[in-house]
Formats: C-alpha cells, sequence, structure tokens
C-alpha cells in the first residue's frame, strides 16, 4: 500500500504527490488488469480524504466538517458496492462455465 | 485541424479578454492542451486516412512496439496534463483567500445578482428570507435589527477595485445558479443552503459580463448583470457614495461613478 | 440416475430434473464426434440437469444485485441528509436531525423475519429431497410438496405478520406525532425506508402465495422446485436487507 | 421479417427496440433543429407554433437531451442490438428471459409515451434540463413546466430505470448463462464483451437513480425535504422546510449520468472492433487486451462522477480525487484507440479483400468522432479548466461528439450490419455511402464549431444572446454556420430513413453470411457444433475459404 495515499493528504503538495502516484499506478494496470483494482482500491481514500479536510478555508468553508464528512461517507457508500457489485459479477462470470462444458456442469 | 493548431498557438484562441491574475496560466494551460489535441487529433485522423489508403500486404506487419510506444508518449502527456492543471487548481482553490481579501457577497435568485459589500464594519448584517422583498428595496432580506447590517451596501451591479484580491462568498436564495464571469476566468455555482468561496484577482480595469451557467428557469438567458473593474480610488469614491444613501431604503441601481 | 428419467427428445430441452450430479449417462457431453448420440447436435443443446434452475437463480441473483444498490443509494442519502444543516442567524451550525427512537415492536418484527426466513429455507429443502422428488418423478404422489407446503404456510404467515407489525410501528409513531412530512427528516427516513422495504416484502408474501398455488398447479417438479428457490433467495435477501436497515435506522440515527 | 408486436422472439423484439429508438430519434432531432432555428432567428415565429418562448426552448432542451440519452442512446446500442443478435453471438438459442424481455420493451414504450405526454399537460415539459437540479425540479412553483411536466418526467424514467433493469438482469443470465459449448470468456465477439460491462453499469445505476427520483418525487409530494435546503424562497413563498441538501441529488444522479455515458458507447466500441475485423480481414490484435480494457473502463466509470460538479460546490480535494480518475480513463481508451488504428493499419485497407461497404464507413466514423470527442475528455477532466468551461458550448461539443455522434455512428453501422439479420434484405449501398458522406461532413460541421462558441465562453441553455452576452457578437456567424450544418445533418437523415423502409421491402435478398463473417450470428440454422475456436479468425488460407467461421467445428476441418 501506498503511505501517501492513506495518509490524510490535504496540502497542496501532497496530493500532487498523491496523484503522481496513483497515475503511476495506472500506467501499470496496463500490463495486468488485476492491478486495476488495486488502482481504484487505492484512490478510494483519496475520495474518503477529498471531502473531509479540516484546512479547506475554500469552496466549502460554509458548510460545517460533519457535512463534508458525512458526503465523503457517502462516496465511499455508493462507490464500494457498487465496484463489489462488479468485479463480484466478473468474478462469478470466471466461474460460470458454457453449457455443457466438458467437466462440470455450472452450478451456483 | 492544422490550422486550428497554428492559430491556438499563436494566443487568444476565440477566449474572451482575460482580465484576472489567474486568468494567464489558465490560459496558457488552455493553450497547450487544445495544441495537444489538435496534434493527436490530426496525427489519428492522418494515421486513419494513410490505412484505409495503405495497399493491404499479407504478412503480419507487428507493430506492437510502435503501439507501446504510442501509448506510453500519450499517457505521458496524460500526466503532465493533470499535474500541471492539477498544480494550477491547488494554487488556485486549496488555500484560502488572502487575509485583507476583500468581501462581497454575491447572491443569485430568479433572474437577478445581487451583489453586497460589508461595508466599514466588514462584516455582513444576517438575513432572514422572510424578510426578502425586492420592491421594498430589501432583495437580501436583511435584519434591520442586525447591528452589522446597518451600513451593508446592496447593489446590483459587481464593482471591484483593480489590483486586489476579492474573496466572494456566494449564495443563492432559490435555485442553484452558476456564477460565470468570463472574463475573469471563473466559474462557480451558487447553491441553495451552501455558502461557497470562490477569490480571485481582478487585474485590468473594464467591464465584464457576468452570466448565469446553470439552467435556473425560465429566465435563465437574462439572468445577466456587470463586473466592472476600477481603479482602487474610483471604487473607495462608489462605495462612499453608496454608504451615504443606505439608511432607510437601499439603493440597488449602483452604477460605477466616474 | 436411471435412464428412467428420459422423457421422448422434444420434451428432453429445459425439461429437465432439477435432482443434482452429473448429467446421465446418455446425455453426458461426448465433446465433439464420439458415438451416433451425440447430443451436442441435438436441436436445442442442453447442459443438463439444473439449467433452468441455474438460469433462475441467475437471474434473481443479478435483480437482487440492482436491488441493493438501491438500497445503498437510499442509505449514503440517509447519512448526508443526517448531517446536513444551516447557518442560523447568530452563525452557528444548526441541524434539523433529531434522532427518531425506533418502535421498540421492531424488534419483534426482526425476530419475525428471521424466524420466517428460518421456515422459508425449511421449505426449500423439502423440495430438494431426493427420495420424495425421485417418487415425484415416478408418479408416486407429491410428498415434497405435501413437507414443503406447511412450511410455505408458516413463512407466508409469518411474513403477514411481519407487515402487520410494520403497521402497527407507523401507527404508533403516528401517535407519537411522526408523520411522513413531520418537518424531522429522520421521520422521513423511517417511514421511506421500512416503506420501501415494506413494498419488497409484500412483492415477496405475494411470491409465497404464489408459490403455494404453483406447488400443486405445476405439473413438472423442476418448476415447482424453480418457484420455491427463487421465492426462497428473495426472501432471504430481504430478511439480510431488513436486518442491515433496522441496525441503520436503529444505530445510526 | 414479419413484425408481430405481443412477440417473445428476441429478433422480433430486437425490432421492435430499434423501432422505439427510431421514433425516439427522430422527436429528439426535430426538437434539435427548432433550437437551433431559435437560436439564429430568435424572433420569427416557427410554423403551426408560433413565437417561441424562453421556458418552451429549455422544454425543448430537456426533451431533447431526455429522449437522445435515455431511449436512443442506452436502448438501440445495448438492449436493442443485443436482443438482435446477443443469444446468436453465444450459440444460445434465445435471451434466457424471453418473456422478461418483452416486458422489459413495453415498459420502455410506456415510458416514452408518458415522457411525451408532458409536452400536452398544462405548462408544458419541463425546463431544469435532462439533469434536473433541484430545487428548480423539487418545487412545482420555480418554473413553467415543473408541476405536472416535471412529474410526468420523473414517471417516465422511473420506469425507464424498471424497464432497463430487467433488460439488464436479462442480458447477464444470458451472457454468463447460456453460452454453448465451447464459447469460453476468450471466444466472445468483442459486442458480447461490451454488453456484458454496459448490463452491469446499467444494473447498478439505474438503481441509483431509481431511488434519486423516488426521494425527487416525495420531495414534491410528500413534504420531504432531502433536496431543499432550509428557507429556500421561491417565488415569495419560502418552501424550504429542512436542511435538504441539493448536492445529494447532484451526487446521486451523477453516479447514474456518467456510467450512463459509457452504457452509450461501449457496445459501439464492441461493435467496430467487430467490424474491422470483419472488413479488414483481420484478427484483432491483442484480444485479451482490448477486453480488459472495455472493463477497466466500465469499472473506472464508476468512481469518475464528481467531474461533473467541480463547480458545484464540492470540495476542491474532492475535484482533485475524481480528476485523477477521469484522467486514467484515457488511458484504456486509448489502448482501444492504438488496437483500431494499428489493426487498420498493419494490413493496409486497399485492395486484397478488404472491403469499404457502409457498415465499415460507419464504423471508421465512430473512429473519427471517438477519437475526436474523446481527445477533448482530458481537457475537462482539469478542474482548473473545467472551471472555465464548464456548462458553456464547449462541452455541448464534446458530448455531442463523443457519445452522440460517435453513438449514432455505431447505432448506423450496426443497422446497416445486421439488416440482414432484422428483414432478410440489404441495404442499398449507393444510398448508404451517401448517407455516410452527408452525414459525417454534416455532423462535423454542426458539433466541431461548438468548440470554438464553448471556447469563447458560451453558455448553454442560452435561448438568445441579451444583455451583457451580446459580448459574444462575434459567434453569431458560427451559430449561423452550426444551425444550418445541423439542418443538413438531419436532411441527410432522410435518406436513411428512405433506405431503410425501401431496402425491408424491396431490397436485394441477402445471401446467407453476406459479409463473409466469423460470429455466430451469421451461422446456417443447422450448425449446433461446439465451438473450438475465436470469434475473429480471418486470413487464414484454407481451402476457397479465406477464414474460418466460429460455428465450422474441428471435426469438419480435417
Amino acid at each position: 500500500m501506498n503511505p501517501a495515499l492513506n495518509s490524510k493528504s490535504c496540502h497542496p503538495e501532497r496530493s500532487l504527490a498523491l496523484e503522481r502516484q496513483t497515475k503511476s499506478k495506472y500506467l501499470l494496470f496496463l500490463y495486468q488488469p488485476r492491478i486495476l483494482l488495486l488502482a481504484t482500491a487505492l484512490v478510494m481514500p483519496a475520495f474518503s480524504h477529498a471531502q473531509g479536510c479540516s484546512l479547506c478555508k475554500d469552496a466549502t468553508a460554509g458548510s460545517a466538517p460533519i457535512v463534508r464528512q458525512s458526503l465523503r461517507r457517502a462516496i465511499l457508500i455508493l462507490g464500494v458496492p457498487a465496484g463489489g457489485i462488479f468485479v463480484g459479477i466478473l468474478v462469478l462470470a470466471r466461474r460460470i462455465k458454457p453449457r455443457e462444458a466438458p467437466e462440470s456442469t455450472s452450478q451456483l | 485541424m492544422p490550422l486550428e493548431a497554428l492559430c491556438i498557438a499563436q494566443s487568444h484562441l476565440w477566449l474572451p479578454p482575460n482580465g484576472s491574475l489567474h486568468g494567464l496560466a489558465v490560459d496558457r494551460l488552455m493553450r497547450w492542451n487544445l495544441i495537444a489535441i489538435c496534434v493527436c487529433c490530426l496525427a489519428a485522423h492522418i494515421w486513419l486516412i494513410a490505412a484505409m489508403l495503405r495497399r493491404r500486404r499479407r504478412e503480419q506487419t507487428g507493430s506492437t512496439a510502435l503501439r507501446w510506444t504510442l501509448l506510453t508518449a500519450l499517457c505521458a502527456m496524460y500526466l503532465w496534463m493533470a499535474v500541471t492543471a492539477q498544480h494550477l487548481w491547488a494554487q488556485s482553490r486549496y488555500a484560502g483567500p488572502s487575509l485583507e481579501a476583500m468581501q462581497v457577497e454575491v447572491v443569485g435568485e430568479q433572474f437577478q445578482w445581487y451583489f453586497r459589500y460589508p461595508g466599514p464594519d466588514a462584516a455582513f448584517g444576517s438575513t432572514r428570507p422572510n424578510l426578502v422583498d425586492a420592491t421594498a428595496g430589501n432583495p437580501l432580506g436583511l435584519d434591520s435589527r442586525d447591528a452589522r447590517g446597518q451600513d451593508d451596501v446592496v447593489s446590483s451591479v459587481l464593482v471591484l477595485p483593480a489590483g486586489r484580491q476579492v474573496d466572494l462568498r456566494l449564495r443563492s436564495i432559490d435555485v442553484i445558479h452558476g456564477f460565470f464571469v468570463p472574463g475573469m476566468r471563473l466559474k462557480e455555482n451558487t447553491v441553495p443552503g451552501l455558502v461557497l468561496h470562490v477569490h480571485f484577482t481582478p487585474a485590468t480595469p473594464g467591464t465584464y459580463p457576468i452570466l448565469c451557467s446553470q439552467v435556473c428557469g425560465l429566465g435563465h438567458e437574462r439572468m445577466q448583470a456587470i463586473l466592472s473593474v476600477v481603479s482602487p480610488a474610483e471604487f473607495e469614491a462608489w462605495l462612499a457614495a453608496r454608504e451615504h444613501v443606505r439608511t432607510g431604503q437601499r439603493d440597488t441601481t449602483g452604477a460605477p461613478v466616474q | 440416475m436411471p435412464a428412467t428419467f428420459t422423457r421422448h427428445p422434444v420434451e428432453i430441452e429445459r425439461k429437465d430434473t432439477g435432482i443434482g450430479g452429473k448429467p446421465p449417462l446418455d446425455r453426458r457431453p461426448t465433446g465433439g464426434g464420439g458415438d451416433g448420440d451425440n447430443w451436442d447436435n441435438r436441436p436445442h443443446g442442453r447442459r443438463g440437469p439444473r439449467e433452468l434452475l441455474t438460469r433462475y437463480r441467475l437471474g434473481v441473483l443479478f435483480a437482487l444485485a440492482g436491488d441493493l444498490m438501491f438500497f445503498v443509494a437510499l442509505v449514503s442519502a440517509f447519512f448526508v441528509r443526517q448531517s446536513a444543516g444551516h447557518f442560523d442567524a447568530r452563525e452557528n451550525y444548526v441541524s434539523d436531525w433529531h434522532p427518531l427512537a425506533v418502535p421498540p415492536i421492531l424488534w419483534i418484527n426482526t425476530a419475525i423475519l428471521i424466524l420466517s426466513s428460518l421456515t422459508m429455507e425449511m421449505a426449500r429443502r423439502q423440495l430438494f429431497r431426493e427420495i420424495d422428488v425421485m417418487d415425484e418423478w415416478l408418479g408416486l404422489g407429491r410428498p415434497a410438496v405435501k413437507r414443503a407446503a406447511p412450511w410455505l404456510i408458516a413463512t407466508f404467515i409469518l411474513g403477514s405478520l411481519f407487515l402487520a407489525g410494520q403497521w402497527i410501528a407507523w401507527e404508533q409513531l403516528v401517535q407519537q406525532g411522526f408523520y411522513f412530512n413531520s418537518p424531522d427528516p429522520s421521520s422521513h427516513f423511517f417511514y421511506l425506508i421500512t416503506g420501501v422495504h415494506g413494498v419488497h416484502l409484500l412483492l415477496g408474501v405475494f411470491a409465497l402465495a404464489a408459490a403455494l398455488g404453483a406447488m400443486f398447479v405445476l405439473r413438472r417438479i423442476e418448476l415447482r422446485q424453480i418457484v420455491v428457490d427463487c421465492t426462497a433467495w428473495y426472501w432471504h435477501t430481504m430478511g439480510i436487507f431488513w436486518i442491515f436497515l433496522f441496525g441503520l435506522l436503529t444505530f445510526f440515527q | 421479417m414479419k413484425l408481430r408486436l405481443f412477440t417473445t422472439r428476441h429478433r422480433a423484439l430486437g425490432n421492435l427496440y430499434l423501432l422505439l429508438s427510431l421514433a425516439a430519434v427522430a422527436i429528439g432531432t426535430l426538437l434539435s433543429l427548432v433550437m437551433r432555428i431559435h437560436r439564429v432567428w430568435p424572433d420569427t415565429p416557427l410554423p403551426f407554433y408560433g413565437l417561441l418562448n424562453p421556458e418552451d426552448y429549455l422544454a425543448l432542451v430537456t426533451m431533447h437531451g431526455t429522449l437522445m440519452i435515455f431511449f436512443v442512446l442506452t436502448i438501440a446500442p445495448q438492449i436493442a442490438f443485443a436482443s438482435l443478435v446477443l443469444p446468436e453471438q453465444i450459440g444460445a438459442r434465445s435471451m434466457a428471459f424471453p418473456r422478461l424481455n418483452a416486458i422489459a420493451f413495453w415498459i420502455a414504450a410506456a415510458a416514452l409515451l408518458v415522457l411525451l405526454a408532458a409536452f400536452f399537460v398544462p405548462k408544458g415539459a419541463p425546463i431544469s434540463g435532462w439533469t434536473s437540479y433541484p430545487p428548480l425540479s423539487a418545487i412545482p412553483a420555480a418554473g413553467p413546466g415543473e408541476a405536472a411536466g416535471m412529474d410526468l418526467w420523473l414517471a417516465s424514467i422511473g420506469l425507464f430505470c424498471l424497464s432497463s433493469w430487467l433488460a439488464a438482469v436479462n442480458m447477464l443470465a444470458t451472457i454468463l448463462g447460456e453460452r454453448r459449448a465451447g464459447m469460453t470468456w476468450s471466444r466472445l465477439p468483442m459486442t458480447v464483451w461490451a454488453w456484458l460491462v454496459t448490463s452491469i453499469l446499467t444494473l447498478l445505476v439505474f438503481a441509483v437513480l431509481l431511488a434519486a427520483i423516488v426521494l425527487l418525487f416525495s420531495d414534491r409530494h410528500f413534504g420531504s425535504s432531502f433536496f431543499i435546503p432550509a428557507g429556500d424562497l421561491v417565488n415569495g413563498r419560502i418552501v424550504g422546510r429542512g436542511d435538504g441538501s441539493p448536492l445529494l441529488w447532484l451526487h446521486l444522479f451523477w453516479f447514474f449520468g456518467h456510467p450512463e455515458v459509457y452504457i452509450a458507447v461501449l457496445p459501439g466500441m464492441g461493435l467496430v472492433t467487430s467490424l474491422f475485423a470483419n472488413f479488414a480481414r483481420r484478427r484483432v490484435p491483442g484480444y485479451r487486451l482490448m477486453a480488459a480494457m472495455l472493463v477497466a473502463i466500465g469499472l473506472l466509470g464508476l468512481v469518475v462522477w464528481g467531474h461533473h460538479m467541480f463547480v458545484s460546490g464540492m470540495n476542491p480535494y474532492a475535484g482533485t480525487a475524481f480528476a485523477v480518475t477521469t484522467m486514467a480513463i484515457a488511458v484504456p481508451s486509448t489502448v482501444e484507440v492504438l488496437g483500431w488504428l494499428s489493426m487498420l493499419w498493419d494490413g493496409g485497407l486497399r485492395g486484397g479483400g478488404s472491403r469499404f461497404p457502409t457498415p465499415m464507413l460507419f464504423a471508421l466514423g465512430f473512429l473519427s468522432f471517438f477519437i475526436a470527442g474523446g481527445l477533448t475528455g482530458p481537457i475537462l477532466a482539469q478542474p482548473a479548466l473545467d472551471s472555465y468551461l464548464h456548462n458553456t458550448f464547449f462541452v455541448v461539443a464534446h458530448f455531442h461528439m463523443v457519445m452522440a455522434m460517435a453513438g449514432c455512428f455505431s447505432i448506423f453501422a450496426g443497422i446497416y450490419y445486421w439488416f440482414p439479420l432484422m428483414t432478410g434484405r440489404l441495404m442499398n449501398e449507393t444510398l448508404g455511402k451517401l448517407h455516410f458522406w452527408l452525414s459525417i461532413i454534416g455532423a462535423w460541421g454542426t458539433f466541431f464549431p461548438m468548440h470554438f462558441s464553448g471556447l469563447a465562453g458560451e453558455p448553454r441553455h442560452y435561448e438568445r444572446l441579451t444583455g451583457p452576452a451580446t459580448s459574444f457578437s462575434g459567434i453569431v456567424a458560427n451559430e449561423r454556420g452550426i444551425t444550418s450544418a445541423a439542418l443538413f445533418l438531419a436532411a441527410a437523415q432522410l435518406i436513411f430513413l428512405w433506405n431503410i423502409f425501401v431496402g425491408a421491402r424491396r431490397g436485394r435478398i441477402a445471401p446467407p453470411n453476406p459479409w463473409q463473417a466469423t460470429t455466430l450470428e451469421w451461422a446456417p440454422e443447422s450448425a449446433y457444433a461446439p465451438i473450438n475456436r475465436g470469434p475473429y479468425e480471418y486470413e487464414i488460407a484454407v481451402n476457397e475459404m479465406n477464414f474460418y467461421p466460429q460455428w465450422e467445428s474441428a471435426s469438419k476441418q480435417e
């Protein structure tokens, strides 16, 4: 795991480092689609800090920290199950063999 | 396409004249991005047409190496785009406004922009939606019992001094509007229930149109205002004139005094 | 598996026993070429036993995955709305969310629902007991249906009880002065979540009734199995959803 | 093919779906023409209508977007083409649940009728755009059309969510469960991969949209306050009761709205891959990589929705995070484009058995628009630039090129390609080529200049340029050009309609496998051998046939 991605990166330079490292991750998964999942999983913390940074004087200064924290929770609540179901269906698809596959008939 | 790439290369690229400090960097970034994608688009189309004209051959001329090189190059381009753009974004948005930035409140309501200056006490008076009454000269619902609001100046034009950083607090009374100043390369929605802040520094004096960029109802395209950037002296004079007529009813038809 | 299962060829496709295990000997895929009875080029190739069951289970599974996202969206809205607020005239942040004390009867309802899930599972198992299924295939009465029916009826009653309990919970809330459109958002969410889930369970109860009827009407054992099986999976999933939603409403107010 | 209404046969349903989309696209195009004409001559009364009011213009925008995105770009490439050829392509005899397929179609048809009914209720259709941001869409008093029209809009989209949810369940069950022996994951045609991804996306995001619609509806009618903030004052009445948050709607809606774009364009990507392989007579280079990239686009597409909200009061750090993921999507898309280009280049396309029939031309057109429109994506993915370009015509140009035009061209390609499967006849090649060239000229002429209007800062949804906005006077010439090009483009589609209807009646009878294709939808009725070869085995010199169809079993070869 990538420390810069998990640490609360609220400062510009650190979050720049954050997205550089994330980019390089994305370049990787060209060769290894599996790394895509890892990369997405790594960006998730970025989302989680995205809405909840106590230093943000700007755009959301009008909303209380609890709102941003709840928004970040909501983003995770939306994104994580969706990605999970997506990957789950793909895994299921790998498990199911075409009909009359020579050895085992597909069962759930 | 090549012509576009050229005339993009030599500046203005159809953007309205820029009047803000950060606008220069935005324009530069925009220009280089447009050049990059025009070149890519052009190259891709040339490749496409060349492939259509190329005589078919039996043997597999595997261009795998070429593909991966191109892919790496393009990814480097995306990385460069992302990094530079995020750098600019961080400069303009991550940090709050400077402490001596001038506070101005922008209020959008169907279909009109209002701009409120805090006055000498540098504090905005509280507003109540049930007091809003544009005909009675109180379009923002200023609470007259709030001392901080006594010296607030409400105007329908946004007059700003050149060279001083401005911290806009964006509010909306009814629906989501989009506060868009093309000349300042500035856009932020005004969301009811939220107070959003954007800060920028108007540089060159002049008048710039203020538009509503988020569809807000049947008068959407009429919801416009004028930003006039004046010299600090003129601005002081204008503000002083407004503050004199402040008592009792408010003046909502402020025009910049010359 | 005895060969007595084979009907005449036109009937064979998609009309197959739900009895698990390998396809009958003469149905084994003989991949490409082989004996004259190569069933690979029989008009509608079949996968062998449980094909139909698998298909319907897949359908129910995907439908429920989408349904899960529906509830997930409601839950995320719950959390956002919970913390939303505004700055009052004195510039302090006030929120209009007041935690709602859920009626205690919900605990009883939850227990009832869990119980109904158990009875549903019993009913489902009854329809997959090899001996009874064999008998039904051989036309010796319908022991499986006879065993399953009481459990199914029990599930039906328990499900109706749950719905009635939810209704009572609403009544109690109304007596406490919490309506759907009362200014308190937590009551919006209570009514919305319980209501949406109640609609799902209402459909489930209808499905139970339909399955109960179908068990006696349907002539083919595998269809009876499918009806009960899919209803069971739906019912279990709704039970799990309810446990999560109940935890949300109770502990995350 | 005889078109029976209450059928459950997948091909007939595919035709019905396509006819539904055809009706929707015809209406949507007419609406867009009215908009274009009104933008250039705002004060000339329209025939049969009279003068167009501002709210009418916004209603046109809303209905155009809703019709095109939901009823054309979601239905036609995905479920229409899927129920047309998906079962054959995986070697099945029908969809997993034929009746469910029919039910989904009829729900979609009902949704279309409900939506069109919004034109005829008092105060007309909704004016809040296809994104219908609250509070504008949550408060009937907020504008004309926000009362009954908005309710009908919500009902229609709710029905549509239900329909596409059922359709997605059906497609998933079919793709996963109904494949013939030997149709392994590495032997699926690329279209099936695309349909797999889009049906998963549909399953996930339309449920969320349905939830959002339920919340909005209860805000409108049951006095709740999910999206309406406190003290919200509309038309002099305080309607805000609780502390609702409009941003919540934005999050929920765009969580649906962005994957929707991929639902619209991914099937086209799969289809053109097949068409390139078919007409260039080549294998698909890096088949596994291309398929994996389709999946990657779909998966990444789930976590980029925030880039529609850079200027909507979202936290700047969220902007960065979403911008990173959005940029990341450019990578798999680039892999796809490079794959196509090198695939076309390697063999060369002139002579040697490779041809340019109409489907191939439209596939190439798709590629052109996908490149041109996709490349502006990385610009809009940068918050710093998007905060200027957001909701300007630059965005309009971007998504019309990469979603609308690329999507429509892939639909055209599919219709020309699979027309023999629908009607047993071929469409007229000459008319088809004419249709293609006029269309691509008209489409480029319509949507490319919009970039310049957008760079000049002209916002969307403006009925006319008044007040300070007249500073865009330099744009007017551009606008005229766009409008005339749009009229040209629409006129070119008449050729297509004529070609369809004449082709369906008196077109040349199609030979079996007219395109010399390898995928299974062209298999003769009698071929049920298990699959033992990949989908794109072209340019293999065997006896008098330079390709192996997938239905040719190994035993037949030796």
